[in-house]
């Protein structure tokens, strides 16, 4: 599969790369890249309104993309937004500011990634609603609190895979749980479609919010999918451009379907990438490759444990092949830096999650995360890689 | 697929052509075809909803069989709507029924008008069938 | 020059491409494309806080964006946004709820783009601040009725460059004015960067918003430029990701510089484009270009005329070369479709300017808008376009 | 452009070696050159800012000399804080003044680092100067 890849022709610092940095952001087949490229060298235009032939075809490429996105995760509304960041921002102003008053509740979980901590944090201010965070207790979301913590709740926010330690929470029991309150919830399914394939509507959650980049699309475009009931309750957050009906000095009327929540010229050329990922991920059984990618993951964070490295990721069946783990002595980024001398890419530090790392106990991590390129030697590179490390800073 | 002669000459028509421009031309000369909705008789139950001009269809059964009256104000849209007109106007419902837009993609009707645009005759068109629909329920 | 944009080699509707829909987007030269395809296919990474060499290549490519912005404007602070429309957006939250209250007002003019008046109908709802629309008149800015509508003023939003007619506006004028009254200046620069090369110090405003796609760059991002004033007064608008500097959950604190704007994994890539398309322009004269375009536009327009059109702009020396018009019978799509069946691309409609639309008593226009690739022969091929559409409809 | 003595040997160290692993394996080996600074003497104003990792510098002028003490707690960062130690300590200030980071790329020390982390060695770089510039004031 690398050879969909142009950049695993590259070489880093001299050796062949291994990129174990996917939960940041994947690398991009040329289909993706092809069709960005393609669409500038061909159909660039400004969408919609527009009666020329590159507009036309600028137009039909954009929305294509959006109704992939329904078709894969059956979804009746997807709004295009710049990544999951700004699709939980929409969701705070959206649907928080209009349907959240004083004192009402919405619960979080210690898990969050700071995207999905910060925007409810703000909207607290704004509109003075409580949060309550789930405890992680144990290397799991404490279900019994969360249903102490559901009282009175209007809104449960929670990740689906956490980004990182690869934790698949139980979503589904969580959101049977949140629905007996009547609570509407948001997934923060970063982490999750690059794994799996989501059905919004049978898995029952409210919003949905996930970033091309992390599953082989492009930067800058993501999307929340929304249920009816949810769509039928918001109102528009940004304002101008194409959003709406019709704008007089005295008021302004708003679109009726998706593009109400897209305001200005939306991400034509990431659209035409993100489908073209789209199509391409499709192809691809995730399912299998997920377990192919779990089983090198569990080897190696074995390895890591044996050569005396506190691994923090359990990596049970349904966890994302992420593994989070430190040094007793070494400096992360200095063993970040020696692996990445050897051509090895890994993250380190508080991975957007300092709640997370203050419950670990720890100010950062050392994080190694696979996706469906990375294979066997990959992982072999990357423990020999560690040994070269150990051994140096002996 | 085989068509209703009217419709097939249609599709004869515009195949015979290479050129857009002319394809435009014959597309508007359809425009006559319309037999007109006044104004006075416009109303937001028969307004085209989503096309980026004003466009109003009216369906009416009329002896069992079923005729519409139109008006837009740019000449291609009253041109497909004139041949919507001549591919429903005096057939009995249940051919209406029967139809599907696709003579207009056979024709290459579709394929030479921008996406919005043959969303518009894809709107027209249910537009027809779901008044047919109504009037013989 | 069109040579270095490969669009031009396509034909459209069997003829060769002649693109005048310039205003709502611009096309890109190979450089820009080849900035953003070489970048995923060699240094694709998540940006900040990474050690590893391709997060590292990533960041200095994404930041070089950000320096080529302050050099080529003179701007101390410039934070990336999705876009014009998202950079108005983000003063109405960063600023304005911040530095306004019950009963201030804000200046606007009938000339706006949508994009610059929505976010400010918006705001005076959730503020209940108070809009005032300075007039358009006989083919300018009322700047009589602008004195008067100062009275008070918090900020004054105004277009550079009308984006339907051209008309450049008299902003120093204008800022001048405003600075009496203590009033801020939001430039809506998005049609006026592609045309001219603005000093952001040294005229004086407090905000300006612009986007690639309009100067030769990707679609997608953004900027927003900031005085030192107005960014100590700016809270942050959207929450997650690189903003923060620390998050609890009790509460977080944020990033000093301009990041504190840029929630989320940033436009990485189209950075990388953006940058490419700053460099780009940077070797290009502008000024003689716009002179050039300015000269053709003017001798379309009266051509326009004596073929019985109604012509809206006046093309004064400064304006942009943007020419909007309408037939007397010919409905503008129908004639905006037979100049696609011969290659020509135009736009029509009320080109997101409704309420300038009705100061001008139509529903829609023509337009035809000139950039640095446009040429004589573009001009002739428009104008025996326009023949071809007459006679054909009369 | 022509260097102290002591900085052309580390220049002249790094552009022997090919190997980035072994580039960053000298930059640890400078960490111990770092006079300690100890963590008592940690503070704001001698925080490193805009680091990543945890770090220090604190400089004195004793008998019109420069001398840091510095602390980190990544080993490459206090190696690069060893090479500012070696260029200098035991300075006069004017000197040190006159110095430029760029050595640190001569040596080819800044490209071996990633930008985050060649930023750090000049920010270290500019807070020693200002305190020396601070201290002869
Ligand atoms: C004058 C003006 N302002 C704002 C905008 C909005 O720009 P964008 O759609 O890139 O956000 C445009 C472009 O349509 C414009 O011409
Ligand atoms: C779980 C999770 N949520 C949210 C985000 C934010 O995504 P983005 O930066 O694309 O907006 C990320 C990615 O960093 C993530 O892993």
């Amino acid at each position: 599969m690398k050879r969909d890849f142009p950049i695993f022709s590259r070489q880093v610092n001299g050796k062949p790369l291994v990129y174990l940095d996917n939960a940041a952001t994947t690398q991009k087949p040329s289909c993706v890249i092809d069709a960005m490229s393609d669409y500038y060298s061909s159909s660039n235009a400004n969408v919609h309104r527009a009666v020329h032939t590159l507009a036309g075809e600028a137009t039909e490429g954009y929305e294509a993309c959006r109704t992939l996105l329904k078709q894969r995760y059956n979804a009746n509304y997807a709004v295009i937004t710049s990544g999951t960041t700004e699709a939980i921002n929409l969701v705070a102003h959206a649907w928080g500011e209009h349907n959240l008053t004083a004192g009402d509740v919405v619960v979080l979980t210690e898990m969050e990634h700071h995207s999905d901590i910060v925007p409810w944090q703000m909207l607290a201010e704004r509109a003075s609603i409580e949060l309550r965070f789930v405890p992680f207790t144990d290397g799991e979301l404490d279900l019994e609190a969360f249903k102490i913590a559901l009282e009175g709740a209007k809104l449960v926010c929670v990740v689906h895979t956490s980004n990182v330690l690869g934790i698949r929470n139980p979503v589904e029991e969580i959101i049977a749980m949140s629905q007996t309150v009547g609570a509407k919830v948001l997934l923060d399914a970063a982490q999750a479609v690059p794994h799996e394939l989501i059905d919004f509507k049978q898995i029952g959650a409210d919003f949905m919010a996930f970033s091309a980049h992390k599953m082989c699309g492009p930067t800058g475009i993501g999307a929340l999918l929304i249920s009816d009931e949810a769509f039928s309750q918001m109102e528009p957050f940004m304002g101008g451009g194409d959003m709406i009906q019709t704008v007089t000095l005295e008021g302004s009327t708003y679109q009726s379907n998706e593009h109400r929540f897209e305001a200005g010229t939306p991400r034509i050329a990431e659209g035409f990438g993100w489908a073209a990922a789209l199509e391409w991920i499709a192809k691809i059984d995730l399912e299998s490759h997920h377990n192919r990618l779990l089983a090198i993951a569990k080897n190696v964070a074995d390895e890591l444990k044996r050569k005396g490295m506190t691994v923090y990721s359990s990596l049970n069946p349904g966890d994302a092949a992420v593994i989070s783990f430190n040094h007793p002595t070494i400096h992360p980024e200095d063993f970040a830096r020696l692996l990445d001398a050897q051509g090895i890419a890994v993250r380190t530090g508080h991975h957007c999650a300092q709640p997370l790392m203050e419950k670990l106990g720890v100010s950062g991590t050392i994080r190694a995360s696979f996706y469906l390129y990375n294979d066997d030697l990959d992982a072999e590179i990357f423990l020999s890689g560690i040994d070269r490390v150990l051994e140096a800073m002996q | 697929m085989t068509w209703p002669k009217p419709i097939q000459d249609i599709i004869d028509e515009f195949q015979e052509i290479d050129e857009q421009f002319e394809r435009l031309e014959i597309l508007m000369d359809f425009a006559k075809e319309v037999d007109e909705l006044p104004v006075e008789d416009w109303n937001e139950q028969n307004l085209v909803k989503g096309c980026q001009s004003i466009a109003h269809i009216e369906v009416n059964i009329r002896d069992d069989l079923v005729w519409m009256r139109a008006a837009a104000d740019a000449k291609m849209v009253q041109g497909l709507q004139g041949i919507l007109s001549i591919a429903v106007n005096g057939s009995p419902p249940k051919q209406v029924m029967e139809l599907t837009p696709q003579f207009a993609e056979e024709a290459g009707i579709l394929n030479s008008l921008t996406p919005s645009r043959s969303n518009g005759f894809r709107t027209m068109f249910d537009m027809v069938q779901n008044s047919v629909k109504e009037a013989i329920k």
